[in-house]
């Protein structure tokens, strides 16, 4: 991990509420990889005062950029999305573990959903990388909320709107009930977004058995390690750090 | 003429007068790759108890404005794997290592000194009879003077090493809890710990923190802190060392103005790691600008009200 | 159906639960003009005293992380201006008049109400025994049960009006304050008071308030008013006013779920004189929605920890 | 007084680190008027938590907007320096006592010391309207601190710099001191600038028997009269409000 000031190169709307923010990556900083996730300083002042978490969605080893999908949902993110092009960001990362790979041989089922979507975008276009298959699925509420621009929609990605606006209607966990007998152990299963499809998608994984690897939020100070406070229920009992030994865990280690 | 830093706590020498908070700078190495620990005054380590513990119900972090509110509870490793695991890394380190202590029992803080004792490589010890995230024991500790007192003296009776009590700010007088701790022969107190606070849910119709209360530090804090180590530094003759809300060299002054004799940055260094470091050479240039020789010189150029 | 509003405090009804706070309101009159007064639930003048008082030294203000440190002192026009001068103006209000007493005797705070009973249009009393910026004075009685106990007693003799006590948060146990307030009779408890804090500026190398120390308000002290409003809630029978760093509805809808009948608007009346009238509207916006009829009832849909 | 929301119609840079502020002024709200002040929350967060008070520089009654010079000093007035064209401001005002008028027959003599300037020149181009004798001193440390434009010197003012990089060499109380034997009775000083100067200026009154009004400044919580915290020493012992009974006072009724 490495402090360091970035400059940013573009802040895109993507949908109602999101925005793809692109940085500069300092060369001398570790690299980003899918699932790690980054702090930043949202404001010299302290409102607010704790830096914000976020999960890498791409990173561009020749331009040096990494980039990030983010909501506007308070007072953070709300700053983040006026911030504009050549303004300067304080960030601290890599951060955390990545998604593990799969073994040789398997192929990787990816769910996402909101604000999920940019790290589980960026393993997908990582595994395709490595040549391993890769299904995708992305649920939202309604289809305004479906990043603009035609990646998604061209990488085959199955598009879920709780409404029914656009593609399959339910959640992504309705999706995957409807695909559940078609897969089996040779999947791992990958998922980041809302806490109740994490669960669905970890009872999935159970079911069909197969790995399954979430990345969790929790709400935290220091981001690295030292302060427990974004402590998750771990499977044993007592607690694991989201900062540290996750944010990304195999679902079996966690408490549902 | 470059300025003379350094501390005189108890019988030994702190390099430099900021040092980072207990709970907030784990045992070190976590922020090893962002700042050079070298340059920090001393390392207050997360409290350290006889046995290992969880610690509090999650979430156990709000923001508030210009401050946050904790339930971390005690979570430790326990004195046990602190001496295998944590402190050989801690101990490599130039600056002063001082665990802080805490227990639900008389017994239990002595066990963990006496453990503690074992270890050449610590510095000294913080007594942490103020946290107000443990129901039965620190706090019940912390706001009575006979009980610090007498606490104080047995593990006084345990170690010649420096031995700093850490007061709570959640008592009507401050100087009383100090006083007791000096009366029981601590040779420093620090203060502020976090003060009692809530935040609700208005969705949920619950306080955020499944405790109910917890401890709120931060910026919000530091006029609190400032006015009690003020006070403190007047009602005690051991060093006083000032903890709450210091993000910048000016917060840091203020302290050292008021009285105290070295700080704690904690919640500032979440917020930006190289704060520490900063802070110090703030004071550095300050004490250049003003032409100001030592902490001492610095407490007798402040005009008292 | 629309909420009830109402709140019984002693004998008489608040017409709703929001007020504006002691010391940051005048009497009234100075903000006639930027907000509709008959939109209040009550106003709750600055301390009156038996003599006028010139208040403390100046500068009086400065400003602190969300928050601001004042040293105002009981400057005030003395009992009998306030008779002549402020009340008539006062009373044709259509919300309640609480006329916040203070004192440096027993003898005085019985005067000033003695006084006051001559003036039909006074609503009822909130007794300010807890003035951070009164040397020899409110403060002593403030942190003392039993002489809180006495003095309500000797008050509560006077009197039938609504009698309310303000706390003070810089106590270890607020809810033994509370309760000696409630056995000496008082109707209502209000809480917080200002938090002990100081500034010191580091160019000048002394505390920026001649005081040395002054009074913490605003949304910086929040957490510390709810926890407080929170505890002392649970401890007495009689209804709490909750104050502390209220700028929105959502922290006064804090205070309520945390057991206060009602809440003040301090500092926030500064920042923007609408703030009481817009925090009222939220709260029965909040009700709608959540469909509570009565501050009992929101009481009742709060998870206790 | 009315609180209302401003729109501001530009905001311009007059010389190193002092502004030029021009926004629209309720219609229902009384007009400015020299000397008297308004507040501006000039955040939306607690930092900083207290609104600012400045005096008006000026009034625009066909156009309806009002104007105030500031400088770049501290968190509040950089926010303020950052707004643009189109924003808008939560403003309280009018606030205080305005300057008063000269007797009948008497000359004003004008003292502006840095951001004193805003309300004398509003003063100025009053008095001048009512065709009242008008000459006013400037001061400030260096040439770079004198406004841009030329509306100061086709005025006629006498500027004085510390450093004698422009105009007179000293500060506007040394000018003062070099002009006394000129100035008697008949002339009635205003003044609004640092303390220091406002001193000079009470005690240049004192002696050449001519009265003396300055405008002072205080830390204010309400603005409005209410708090007594913007409180500046009377002559006679006590207070008085910086805000209520001031800004504007008779110097004499202060202790100095
Ligand atoms: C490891 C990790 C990776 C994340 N990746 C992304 C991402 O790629 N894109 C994205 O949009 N968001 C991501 N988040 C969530 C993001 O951190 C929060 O949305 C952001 O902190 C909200 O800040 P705010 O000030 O706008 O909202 P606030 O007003 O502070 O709160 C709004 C909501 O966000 C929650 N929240 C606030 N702070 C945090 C925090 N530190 N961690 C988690 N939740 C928080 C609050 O509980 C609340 O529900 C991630 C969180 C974590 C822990
Ligand atoms: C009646 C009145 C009229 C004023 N007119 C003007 C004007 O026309 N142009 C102009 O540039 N300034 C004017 N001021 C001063 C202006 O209010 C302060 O410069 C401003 O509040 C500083 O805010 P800040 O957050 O930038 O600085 P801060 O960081 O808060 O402080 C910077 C400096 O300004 C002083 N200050 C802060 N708040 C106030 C306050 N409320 N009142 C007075 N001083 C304060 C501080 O003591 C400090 O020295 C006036 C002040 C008063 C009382
Ligand atoms: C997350 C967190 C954990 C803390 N844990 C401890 C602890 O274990 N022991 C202790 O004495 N103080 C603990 N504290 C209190 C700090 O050491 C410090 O006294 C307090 O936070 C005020 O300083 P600050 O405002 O700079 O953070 C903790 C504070 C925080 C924020
Ligand atoms: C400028 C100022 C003056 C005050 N004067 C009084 C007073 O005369 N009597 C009193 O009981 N409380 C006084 N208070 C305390 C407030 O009534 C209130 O309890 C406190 O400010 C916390 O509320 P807030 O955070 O909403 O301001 C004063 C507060 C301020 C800021
Ligand atoms: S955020 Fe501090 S330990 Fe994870
Ligand atoms: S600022 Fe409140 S009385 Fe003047």
């Amino acid at each position: 991990m490495k402090q360091f000031s970035a400059t940013i190169r573009g802040n895109y709307p993507l949908s109602t509420g999101f925005f793809e923010l692109e940085f500069t990556w300092d060369k001398a900083a570790p690299l980003p990889e899918p699932g790690r996730f980054f702090t930043v300083r949202v404001s010299d002042n302290t409102i607010p005062l704790l830096r914000r978490p976020f999960a890498f969605s791409a990173f561009d080893g020749n331009e040096g950029t990494a980039s990030m999908i983010f909501q506007k949902r308070g007072h953070g993110t709300g700053l983040l999305s006026a911030k504009h092009k050549g303004d300067t960001l304080d960030i601290i990362g890599p951060l955390g573990q990545p998604f593990p790979m799969p073994d040789k041989g398997k192929k990787a089922l990816l769910v996402a959903g909101g604000i999920g979507l940019g790290p589980i975008a960026f393993l997908a276009q990582t595994l395709r990388k490595e040549k391993i298959p890769v299904s995708m699925v992305f649920g939202c509420r309604t289809a305004s909320l479906i990043p603009s621009g035609d990646s998604l929609a061209a990488s085959g990605t199955v598009i879920c709107t709780d409404d029914g606006s656009r593609g399959f209607k339910g959640t992504a966990g309705d999706y995957l009930k409807s695909i559940e007998r078609s897969v089996g152990s040779g999947t791992v299963v990958y998922a980041c977004g809302p806490q109740p499809m994490l669960k669905t998608c970890h009872e999935f994984a159970g079911r069909r058995g197969c790995a399954c690897f979430v990345s969790v939020e929790q709400i935290m100070a220091c981001g690295v390690g030292a302060c427990m406070g974004c402590a998750v229920k771990s499977a044993g009992g007592g607690y694991k750090r989201a900062c540290t030994e996750g944010p990304v865990f195999n679902s079996r280690e966690l408490q549902w | 003429m470059s300025m003379d830093l350094r501390i005189k706590i108890g019988n030994k020498i702190l390099p430099n007068p900021v040092g980072v908070a207990s709970g907030t700078f784990g045992y070190g190495g976590e922020y090893e790759k962002l700042i050079d620990l070298a340059k920090l005054g001393a390392i207050y380590t997360k409290a350290v108890t006889l046995e290992p513990r969880e610690g509090n119900e999650i979430p156990r972090i709000v923001e508030t404005p210009s401050g946050i509110l904790n339930s971390i509870g005690l979570a430790n490793v326990g004195v046990t794997r602190f001496l295998s695991e944590k402190l050989p890394a801690l101990a490599k380190l130039p600056c002063a290592v001082v665990a802080n202590v805490a227990g639900a029992t008389e017994a239990e803080y002595m066990a963990v000194v006496e453990r503690l004792e074992s270890a050449a490589q610590l510095w000294g010890y913080e007594i942490n009879v103020s946290c107000p995230n443990v129901k039965h024991g620190g706090m019940a500790f912390g706001t009575d003077p006979q009980q610090i007192e007498r606490l104080t003296k047995k593990i006084r009776a345990l170690t010649k090493r420096p031995l700093i009590v850490k007061c709570t700010p959640n008592v009507t007088d401050i100087t009383v809890i100090a006083k007791a701790a000096e009366a029981g022969g601590a040779d420093a107190v620090s203060c502020i710990n976090t003060l009692v606070g809530m935040v609700i849910d208005t969705a949920a119709k619950r306080p955020v923190l499944p405790a109910g209360t917890g401890g709120l530090s931060g910026p919000a804090v530091r006029p609190v802190g400032v006015a009690m180590t003020y006070r403190v530094s007047r009602a005690v003759s051991i060093p006083v060392i000032g903890i709450g809300g210091i993000m910048t060299a000016d917060d840091a002054i203020q302290y050292l103005l008021a009285g105290a004799s070295a700080v704690q940055v904690g919640t500032g260094t979440f917020v930006d790691p190289s704060i520490p470091v900063k802070v110090l050479e703030g004071i550095v240039e300050y004490c250049k600008i003003e032409k100001i020789a030592s902490i001492k010189e610095l407490h007798s150029r402040f005009s008292q009200p």
